[in-house]
């Protein structure tokens, strides 16, 4: 029962999913779209072991007074005030003018824009320390990448050729590149579904 | 109420921008509360735009297969108690068979049938120069590409030259994907300068 | 529901302007004359569908590209008998000549199209201020198929590519060994686990934004389980900050595993594989306090990434961590590439956990990847050269119909 | 530790500090960087430029207001220059969040010249199922709109007086974020042969370019670039402008830092 069901619902839910596929006929369809909403269904329900474990893990530290367990103290005044706020009005909660979404608008939006725009700054430290002509590969890298990021800057007639160069770039070469990958990928996920499938990958479901 | 809300929003993305500086109590201080009000905003809005919609609703409608999901959920919540806690695994192995067969022909033919479909294309075009010299690259680029991802086989001689090829091919992409996507991030700094400098300062308009 | 209800709302908004035209007839001109009917209607089923729709196809009408030129469209209409009333059921632009006629499989729905009966159309050709009708095409009957023809290729591959795994791991059941070429961002994870024992620093393990029903998610479960049993071996900590709460579950079982695995089960302590929050910025400004208060030795990004991969990648460069990354998604490798020190480009990712764990069964699994590939490589130079002597054949066996 | 060597281990501060300042200094104390025009985009402003006062050009604005940062200063350009020769506009919105954005910035630019509507030009709006609507005009305007956006009858609208179809307009100008840009080159073009230009998005202009070469479209605009180098054609710079100008000094900077590292590592592998 340990670890045979799981195994046997694993592979019967696999194998389902994949004959669906090929069958058009709406019983097929149905049963497909039942089985699409329970995943969702568990997930909605897992959302409490999620709650479980963040509440759980900064309770501790506030209890042992972890070194900066202050800041654990903010995660859980956050995440109460927003439960209570977006639940106590029923569903009106999170309408429009609400404190709890001029919360979203004035503590989330900004923080997650300006997380968003650290990329800005990465992007350059990134480039200044891995594009160096170190080998072959590297050079290839920081030529290409030049090659793009010069056709903003003026070169006068040069920008010309540059531009044909880095638009020939993006979509010849860069779409070779992008197949490959492609293709690559499909394979090894495609194994990997089969491997789950016929339960040979089963590292995801524990030991006991 | 609209300039508390400015000041606040302000004061937040000085707070994040300082973490390039150095780790300082201030970013700790909007991580924190970050994390805090973003689990709390998720688990409000899939509770009202998911769970209501999808199971609540359909319960109440008398559409019992929805139960059927439901019992999983709560198989999956009695991972809490350790000694039953192994029945989680029929929730986990529903969602991972589903995915993986649905997954399954998704790549086969998205990642699969569609790229060499769209790869099988003639190597000379008549009277086109540019185009044969075009295709000519996809083909041979991908082909080589391919070549650097076999596992079971020595990259050595011409094969391991192809190889080579393939990942040289494999680089220009990255290279040009890279510079490519410098515009959009400084672009993403530019809002939240113009949001600075503009609707909090007041210095341009 | 709502966006079905808006699109016949919006169906019938333009029908209303095309009613209330010929009543302007604002220009006089000979297209009060009726254009030439369509010809050879016909109706019957849809093919390869759930059983809720008729195709109907048509000839063009003489004014439709030819003639006068005046046919900006067709309305298809549908009536229970020849004889009866004549519904619109939807309309298309000219040059167009046919029409799914289609509906919803709920029986409580609106637009609920009934399977196993009979139906009866009628097409007509629309000119600015006329229009003239077909004759009565029909019966026409629903029904639903149990096989999809167009979906025959994939259906193929499915079957072949299928048995190709199941052989080459049977071979290796059988004690065959395979050679695999060493990968650079595999053999750089034992050196990574051993400079964190030497340092005394954590290992950081981030399994991406992915959820559990993420392929490349549960491939980095897999490598995560060998991880763990070094690290455990190693008596070296790692973490695993989650982004889903089922992806923390599942880690927390394969850690748990990984312990088991190498014999030290005390050891194992749940805490250190946690959930932060599923908002991916907020995920990301968690992580990266952790790698600078934790000075993480190691760190490893393996699964689903997106934007955030270079946030974390260069944080964790200024923590001066050792970074082995892999992901499948196409974006995000160049930044990988660039700002850690090992990358697993796509299906390497995949190929990781066979590597790892030396089992035999997923190297032969691996095996079979690769004699895939090569087919799919004869394919495309078969294929290209087909192309090149414009022979159409061989493209039909790679196309799919959807 | 050798100064080449130094410049291979800058601290990475020193480069968010240019780069927030490569963002900053732009944005208070507005310059100019060169441009170079593309020939696509001179096509775009020489075919307005030759049309001649009284003549009509068609121009769609089919983007919503997420696409409007690239999109609408190519619009704005246009609209100016158009209005300046005292060419007529006939302007659709046939995305679906887009019009009442198209028309907050037709009455700011009409303003701005002093030109009316239904005289100088005619603002039909926002239809459903654009490629009906874009088929349907090329037979007549007044099939999918028989009145304007403000409810008026085009037949009372004395610019539309004689004024049926695309026989009728000099050509078009499609600015689009999405795939209503297709259905102008194959309905409007492929179908009643009329001239077409496009302004696109940044990330769509590549795809978009194999048009120009086969003769479907005569003139790209692509992106914040295109944008910027209309602007400096027609002598008005704007947004786009402004926003290229820190994309390129921030793109040197970037640039920059490159070869400074590169410079150390080459510099001090020569002296070893």
């Amino acid at each position: 029962m340990r670890r045979q069901l799981p195994i046997l619902i694993v592979f019967v839910s696999g194998v389902f999913m994949i004959i669906q596929y090929f069958i058009p006929h709406e019983s097929f369809e149905f049963i497909y779209e039942y089985a699409m909403d329970w995943i969702i269904i568990i997930g909605i329900f897992a959302m409490l072991l999620g709650l479980w474990s963040l509440t759980r893990v900064s309770v501790s530290k506030v209890q042992t007074k972890a070194p900066g367990w202050g800041f654990s103290v903010m995660t859980l005044i956050g995440l109460a005030t927003m439960l209570f706020l977006g639940i106590y009005k029923g569903n009106k909660s999170i309408a429009e003018g609400t404190l709890f979404m001029d919360i979203f608008w004035n503590i989330y939006t900004p923080i997650q824009a300006t997380m968003f725009a650290l990329l800005a700054f990465y992007i350059a430290s990134a480039a200044y320390r891995a594009f160096r002509a170190r080998t072959v590969m590297s050079t290839i890298l920081l030529v290409t990448a030049l090659v793009i990021m010069l056709r903003l800057i003026p070169l006068g007639p040069l920008s010309g050729i540059n531009q044909t160069l880095a638009s020939w770039i993006l979509t010849v070469p860069n779409m070779a590149a992008k197949r490959a990958i492609w293709i690559g990928i499909g394979l090894g996920a495609t194994a990997t579904c089969l491997k789950i499938i016929f339960g040979i990958e089963r590292a995801y479901m524990g030991k006991d | 109420m609209e300039t508390i809300g400015i000041w606040i929003a302000a004061l937040l993305t000085l707070g994040i921008f300082s973490f390039l500086y150095k780790d300082n109590p201030f970013y700790k201080f909007c991580e924190s509360l970050f994390v805090g009000i973003s689990a709390g905003y998720w688990f409000v809005t899939t509770f009202w735009q998911v769970f209501m919609p999808k199971l609540a609703d359909n319960l109440v409608a008398g559409r019992f297969y929805y139960m059927i999901g439901a019992i999983f959920g709560v198989l999956m919540l009695l991972r809490l108690f350790p000694k039953i806690g192994w029945l989680s695994r029929w929730s986990l192995a529903l969602v991972v068979g589903t995915t993986a067969g649905l997954y399954f022909t998704r790549y086969l033919v998205s990642n699969g049938m569609v790229q060499v479909q769209n790869t099988i294309i003639p190597l000379y075009v008549k009277g086109n120069l540019s185009q044969t010299i075009g295709n000519l690259v996809i083909v041979i680029g991908t082909f080589s590409g391919l070549i650097y991802f076999f596992f079971s086989k020595e990259h050595k001689g011409a094969f391991g030259g192809l190889a080579k090829l393939g990942i040289w091919i494999l680089m220009l992409s990255f290279g040009a994907s890279f510079g490519y996507t410098v515009m959009s991030r400084m672009s993403l700094l530019i809002g939240r300068m113009d949001y600075l400098l503009g609707t909090w300062l007041g210095l341009i308009h | 529901m709502r966006y079905k209800n808006l699109r016949s709302s919006l169906v019938l908004t333009f029908f209303l302007f095309f009613l209330i035209l010929p009543l302007s007839q604002i220009l006089a001109q000979d297209d009060t004359l009726p254009p030439p009917p369509p010809t050879e209607v016909k109706a019957g089923d849809t093919p390869n569908d759930n059983g809720h729709s008729i195709t109907i196809t048509w000839k063009l009408s003489g004014d439709d590209g030819a003639g006068k030129k005046n046919v900006v469209a067709y309305e298809i209409l549908r009536s229970e008998s020849p004889t009866g009333e004549f519904v619109v059921r939807g309309m298309v632009p000219a040059g167009n000549n046919t029409y799914q006629d289609r509906g919803a499989k709920e029986k409580e729905d609106k637009n609920y199209f009934p399977p196993h009966k009979d139906f009866y159309y009628k097409v007509r050709a629309k000119t600015l201020n006329s229009y003239s009708e077909s004759g009565v095409a029909g019966p026409a009957v629903a029904y639903g198929q149990w096989f999809h023809i167009g979906k025959l290729p994939v259906f193929v591959g499915t079957l072949a590519f299928t048995i190709m795994v199941l052989a080459f791991i049977s071979l290796a059941r059988k004690g065959k060994e395979f050679y695999v070429r060493p990968l650079a961002g595999i053999d750089a994870v034992d050196d990574a686990i051993g400079r964190a024992t030497e340092m005394g620093r954590p290992i950081l393990y981030i399994l991406g934004l992915g959820s559990a029903a993420d392929i490349a998610t549960i491939a980095s479960f897999t490598i995560l389980n060998r991880i763990a049993k070094k690290t455990a071996e190693h008596k070296t900590k790692i973490i695993v900050p989650c982004n889903d709460p089922i992806v923390m579950s599942v880690a927390q079982e394969t850690v748990k595993a990984g312990y088991l695995d190498a014999g030290r089960p005390d050891m194992y302590k749940e805490e250190n594989i946690f959930y932060l929050t599923s908002m991916q910025f907020a995920y990301v400004a968690a992580v990266n306090g952790i790698m600078l208060r934790e000075k993480t030795a190691t760190n490893f990004y393996l699964g689903k990434f997106y934007a955030e991969s270079l946030i974390l990648a260069e944080t964790g460069s200024v923590a001066g961590s050792i970074q082995i990354s892999g992901t499948d998604e196409l974006a995000q490798i160049p930044f990988f590439v660039a700002a850690t020190d090992f990358t697993l480009i796509g299906e390497e990712l995949y190929a990781a956990s066979a590597y790892l764990g030396r089992e035999p069964l997923l190297l032969g699994a691996l095996k079979a990847q690769d004699l895939a590939k090569a087919i799919v490589m004869l394919s495309l130079a078969l294929g290209a050269l087909a192309a090149s002597f414009h022979f159409g054949f061989f493209l039909k066996l790679f196309t799919v119909q959807m | 530790m050798t100064f080449y060597e130094r410049l291979m281990q800058l601290d990475r501060r020193w480069i968010y500090l240019a780069i927030a300042i490569a963002v900053i200094i732009p944005v208070l104390l507005p310059f100019k960087v060169p441009v170079y025009i593309t020939p696509e985009v001179r096509s775009v402003y020489n075919f307005v430029e030759n049309t001649q006062p009284g003549e009509i050009i068609f121009l769609a604005i089919d983007y919503d207001p997420n696409a409007m940062a690239e999109l609408h200063p190519m619009a704005k350009s246009i609209m100016r220059q158009a209005f300046s020769k005292n060419i007529k506009l006939i302007i659709s919105a046939l995305s679906q969040n887009g019009p009442g954005m198209a028309e907050q910035l037709i009455s700011q630019i009409s303003k701005e010249y002093n030109k009316k509507n239904g005289v100088d030009y005619v603002y039909l709006g926002y239809k459903p199922y654009f490629g009906i609507v874009i088929l349907a005009m090329g037979q007549n305007y007044r099939i999918p709109f028989p009145t304007d956006y403000y409810g008026t009858p085009l037949d009372s609208l004395p610019m539309m007086d004689g004024v049926r179809n695309y026989d009728d307009v000099k050509g078009i100008i499609d600015i689009g974020g999405g795939n209503i840009t297709e259905y102008w080159i194959n309905y409007a073009n492929g179908r009643y042969k009329a001239k077409v230009a496009l302004g696109v998005t940044g990330v769509m202009t590549a795809d978009y370019y194999p048009f120009l070469q086969s003769g479907q479209v005569f003139g790209i605009l692509g992106g914040l670039k295109g944008a910027s180098e209309y602007e400096r054609l027609t002598k008005r710079e704007g947004e786009a402008t402004e926003g290229m100008s820190i994309q390129t000094v921030a793109h040197l900077v970037v640039i920059a830092f490159i070869l400074i590292g590169n410079i150390g590592f080459f510099m001090s592998k020569k002296k070893k």
